[in-house]
């Protein structure tokens, strides 16, 4: 991608992700970070885009902004408002050496290999071929993602169901 | 006039004069402009940079004359429901009232309270903007007048709206007041239940035009000379709904119930952070009526009217027409409570819509694989999911228990039987 | 000056870290969820990137991949969401450093 | 789920608590939970105020007791001071008087079923409507005493005057046009789905609840009690009158909302009955120690003494029963005021109708109960 409107696009989005990623580590209110969280998850979707993947990055939108950052609220609303700091645990130098060594692995693994990148250019549409593949090839996965999906509705509603109701009843 | 799709109408004989100074299609001029600045040798991202340039500035300006439009319109027309005359001191009829409020927000002092979260205080304003005029970017306003035709545009519409609920959250939570924090998790709680909704029901859309780009359900819909909302009654009433539901208005304007939580997640603001709120209403209003013309109503066209009359005009029309819908159950409903909303999605919309998708997809089935006419075959659909829609409200409400009798208190109770609630009683006279 | 695949990999390697960080060292049940979230979003970049980059017979095969991770992330953020309210339902609190029932 | 309660502090600034009451609501997500009630915010002191001034004096207070309904609040007052020094005023006075309540009880009705409907969300819809019938009254009373809401009309012995000749006339046309506009608004309102599933089964009020906290008026009636002072206790005309009690089943919001306009049409039959029936003659009694005002209207003195004892009147306000106890001593003005105001006295179970209810209900049960903060708080 050499156009100039690509490549201030991918460094925009790539800071804006990266940033806010690092601004949920940062910040300590955590109603913060869920907002900072969501808009790394846009700055991916933008990154999507750059990438012509406009299916991937509207559901992208669709799931991570609009669905999963609010359940993320809500089980902080539900949660009582003392533990509703962004601490660390003593775990934090571990960690913080884990996280640093695998995204050093990563990246030098992905700098170091030498990638067989077709040249060819981005993707016209990609909704109504990802639609067909769902429905022929990957037509047992998707079955198996909705039975998933099904179960992990269930799975949620049973686990935190009043605690006064039962079946019996 | 029979019809072949593969040929293009015999109605739409394509523009008469496709010349910069054709008014039906603004983009004539757009286009003839950018030509020129080539002419003029300029790099190839001038042209590029101007056209966004012009479509940004155009659309802004339209929207805010719109949204000041929209004001005066719902003012003047409660105003005329209520018995009462609305704003008409302010220019001619009232015309400059939104204006003169709009300066009144810009003069008026912006309270900050001491105790609110200030970045995100700030930030409420300016996000519960992005989806609305996001969305926008998206329609297709005339023949040839879009920003961009995303490929993936139905979708895009409601992915971007579903942004709406974090700018509300943020706004309500950070105000730090109670009655906004309250708001907003019921706007969150009834924006998610009725985002699906509206996914469910352009599903049907979706269906018939085969493709999720805007443009191409307007292309669609003047090919075969009839509109999605024939097809599509009960996708279209529930979308309606849903999108009452999504622009605040009456009967589901929970999230701003001024008789139960003051302003919800707006209490806190005023001055011209207020204006934002408010705006934004009415910009998203805007947003949801034009996405209503575009996919259910025809979009710019309508059966060969846009060849005479500029495309552009028409969608204003009918976006009027469709604002006036809301405006009208803003004046004449009651507001239902939170639960029963979301009962009424749940239990109510859901399985409706979702049958409407299991029927739409029937028939797009079988008119692809029956090689129908689409003269025959359309209308037999319209027809058939006409009365599918009646049979399933009316069935489904029967059988939720809304049309019980004792849910229909006759007028009769009051005026002539005395019937079922009120009874009246003649005491022997006492003497005191 | 160009945008390559290994641009995307190195903000996926980065987003991946952390998420991996916010995982491992928050005290906060959601802060740990919010990470792994991040590293989903990590993974899905990547993919998306290899089925634009890449040299496949069959590219759009990373979106379809894509879409069915966002599709368990889903479920796994209801589910792991529902745990975080049965915890503090029955500990009184979500931190994780004293869910430690397991520990002796 | 155990929650941390939330207490929302609903008044004294609130769109809807009807002037500055204030409910602090504890609730558990959008659940009532607890239900505290301050009221005081208004309290200008009239009970003592009233010992100071002659018993004349002290009728521009009952205006601003209940200043939705002055006329009423007139009424109970001078009946009770009647009583007290034994006079009883002439037939047209308490012709007029029937007059003026009912017409104040629909003028007072229109606003209470109006701003249940805006407590239930209707942006104002219902309540235009019912204020354009309002003003017809007001300016029906404006004709006859010059004010259109703090009437100030009864004397202590009759009117402050006659009404002039065309208020019979224009009385006649309004009610005339009333039935018409009740269909309208029955039309529009009763079988409105949402209004039904919005009050139907909220806020219940049993009937022996009600009894036990001493409620009145038609949130008693609501809960299915024929209990109506015009037919238990009839003072001015009203015996001589055929209407009837409107009596609910349920004793929900509902039903509230259905008596009060059952009663509005009770009204128009009563007015249809009073204009026809109403004779000549004056309307002030003629007190021994009367004087002659500059109108020529003989009135009651400013300095009324009457007999040392003790009075209660009672009327069926709008509200229920308002009633006005007062003492005298012999001198020139009451020696003890004391105002039984249905208001108050119909908060009473305001908490066991809203606990357990959600926020939006508490709000339109406090619309049913139809309060009136001037009369509250006295």
């Amino acid at each position: 991608m050499e156009d100039t409107g690509s490549i201030v696009g991918f460094w925009l989005l790539a800071a804006l992700t990266v940033g806010s990623a690092l601004g949920v580590v940062a910040v300590r209110n955590l109603i913060r970070a869920v907002v900072l969280l969501i808009t790394s998850f846009l700055g991916v979707a933008g990154l999507y885009i750059t990438l012509s993947a406009d299916f991937v990055a509207v559901v992208q939108v669709l799931i991570y902004a609009g669905a999963i950052s609010v359940l993320i609220l809500f089980a902080i609303m539900l949660t009582p408002l003392a533990s509703r700091d962004n601490a660390e645990t003593f775990l934090q130098v571990p960690g913080l050496l884990l996280a640093g060594l695998v995204a050093f692995t990563i990246g030098f693994v992905s700098l170091e290999t030498d990638w067989s990148v077709a040249e060819r250019g981005g993707f016209e549409e990609t909704a109504s071929a990802i639609g067909e593949a769902l429905l022929s090839k990957y037509v047992l996965p998707f079955e198996l993602a909705s039975v998933l999906l099904l179960v992990a509705m269930l799975g949620a509603i049973l686990l935190v169901r009043p605690e006064g109701s039962s079946t019996e009843e | 006039m029979p019809f072949d799709p593969s040929t293009g109408s015999g109605l739409r004989a394509g523009p008469i004069l496709a010349e910069w100074y054709d008014l039906r299609d603004l983009g004539n001029a757009v286009g003839a402009f950018l030509d020129w600045i080539r002419d003029q040798g300029a790099p190839d991202w001038v042209p590029y940079v101007v056209s966004g340039l012009i479509g940004v500035v155009a659309i802004l300006l339209w929207v805010i004359l719109s949204q000041l439009a929209f004001i005066w319109i719902e003012r003047r027309v409660i105003g005329r429901m209520q018995a009462r005359i609305g704003p008409n001191r302010v220019g001619p009829q009232g015309l400059l009232q939104p204006i003169a409020d709009t300066i009144k927000l810009f003069l008026k002092e912006a309270i900050t309270s001491r105790k609110v979260d200030r970045a995100l205080f700030w930030a409420g304003p300016v996000l519960i903007f992005m989806p609305a005029l996001a969305v926008l970017a998206v329609i297709p306003f005339g023949s040839g007048m879009f920003l961009t035709d995303l490929n993936v545009g139905v979708l895009f519409v409601i992915a971007v709206a579903s942004v709406n609920t974090v700018a509300v959250f943020v706004a309500g939570w950070a105000s730090n007041n109670k009655f906004a924090l309250l708001g907003a998790m019921r706007t969150v709680a009834m924006l998610i239940s009725y985002e699906l909704i509206q996914v469910l029901a352009l599903l049907g859309v979706v269906l018939f035009a085969g493709s999720m780009r805007m443009g191409a359900v307007v292309d669609w819909q003047s090919d075969f000379n009839t509109w999605v909302l024939f097809l599509q009654p009960l996708a279209f009433i529930a979308f309606i709904i849903a999108s009452a539901v999504e622009i605040g208005r009456s009967p589901m304007d929970i999230s701003e119930a001024e008789s139960e939580i003051v302003a919800s997640y707006h209490t806190e603001y005023s001055g011209i952070k207020f204006g934002f709120f408010y705006a934004a209403e009415y910009i998203a209003a805007f947003a949801v009526c034009a996405i209503i013309v575009t996919l259910y109503l025809g979009g710019w066209t309508a059966w060969g009217l846009e060849e005479w009359v500029p495309g552009w005009l028409l969608f204003l029309g009918k976006l009027y027409l469709t604002f006036f819908l809301f405006v009208w159950t803003r004046g004449t409903l009651p507001r239902l409570r939170i639960d029963q909303l979301m009962a009424f999605a749940w239990k109510f919309l859901l399985p409706l819509v979702l049958l409407n998708v299991l029927v739409t997809g029937a028939e797009v089935l079988i008119w692809r694989e029956g090689d129908l006419s689409a003269g025959l075959a359309l209308p037999i659909f319209g027809a058939v999911n006409a009365g599918l829609a009646v049979a399933l409200i009316l069935g489904w409400a029967t059988f939720m228990g809304h049309m019980r009798p004792e849910h229909r208190a006759k007028r009769a109770v009051l005026t002539r039987s005395w019937a079922r609630y009120i009874t009246l009683h003649r005491p022997r006279q006492t003497s005191p | 000056m160009s945008v390559d695949l290994e641009h995307y990999l190195i903000v996926g390697a980065l987003l991946f870290g952390i998420g991996l960080y916010l995982a491992l060292a928050k005290r906060n049940f959601v802060g740990v969820l919010m990470g792994i979230e991040l590293m989903f979003n990590a993974v899905n970049l990547t993919f998306i990137a290899f089925s634009r980059f890449g040299d496949a017979a069959e590219p759009l095969t990373g979106h379809v991949f894509v879409v069915f991770v966002i599709t368990v992330a889903a479920a796994e953020a209801a589910v792991a969401l529902a745990l975080a309210v049965l915890v503090y339902r029955n500990r009184e609190t979500i931190d994780v450093d004293r869910m430690n029932l397991l520990k002796w | 789920m155990k929650t941390e309660p939330f207490v929302v502090s609903f008044g004294p600034q609130h769109p809807s608590t009807h002037g500055v009451f204030r409910m602090r609501l504890t609730l558990d997500g959008e659940q009532i939970t607890d239900l505290d009630m301050v009221i005081g915010y208004l309290h200008r002191s009239m009970e003592k105020l009233a010992e100071e001034r002659s018993f004349t004096q002290n009728i521009p207070f009952t205006d601003r007791t209940d200043y939705i309904s002055a006329m009423t609040g007139n009424l109970a007052y001078v009946l009770a001071a009647e009583k007290l020094c034994g006079i009883e005023p002439p037939e047209r006075a308490q012709w007029l008087r029937v007059i003026m309540s009912e017409l104040q009880r629909f003028a007072s009705h229109s606003m209470a079923v109006g701003f249940l409907a805006n407590d239930c969300g209707a942006w104002q819809t219902p309540i235009m409507h019912m204020l354009r019938d309002r003003e017809k009254v007001l300016d029906l009373f404006e004709m006859a005493c010059g004010a259109r809401l703090t009437t100030n009309y009864m004397r202590i012995g009759g009117l402050s005057r006659d009404i002039p000749p065309e208020f019979m006339p224009a009385a006649r046309k309004l009610i005339a046009e009333l039935p018409k506009r009740m269909d309208e608004y029955e039309d529009l309102l009763l079988e409105n789905e949402i209004i039904v599933i919005r009050s139907r089964g909220i806020g219940v009020l049993p009937a022996e609840l009600a009894i036990a906290s001493s409620v009145s008026g038609p949130m008693l009636r609501g809960s299915g009690v024929a209990w109506d002072i015009r037919k238990a206790d009839p003072y001015a005309a009203y015996d001589k009158i055929d209407f009837d009690i409107c009596v609910g089943t349920n004793g929900d919001v509902y039903d509230r909302f259905l008596v009060r306009l059952a009663e509005m049409r009770q009204s128009i039959r009563i007015l249809e009955q009073a204009l026809d029936m109403i004779p000549a003659g004056p309307v002030h009694a003629q007190i021994a120690t009367a004087t002659v005002q500059p109108e020529g209207v003989p009135s009651a003195p400013l300095a009324l003494r009457p007999p040392a004892g003790e009075a209660y009147g009672r009327i069926e306000s709008p509200r229920g029963e308002l009633g006005f106890y007062v003492v005298s001593d012999g001198g020139p003005a009451p020696y003890r005021f004391h105002i039984r105001s249905p208001s108050y006295i119909n908060l009473t179970p305001l908490k066991e109708m809203v606990v357990g209810m959600t926020v939006a209900d508490a709000v339109m049960i406090l619309g049913s109960v139809d309060i009136v903060l001037g009369e509250v708080d006295r």
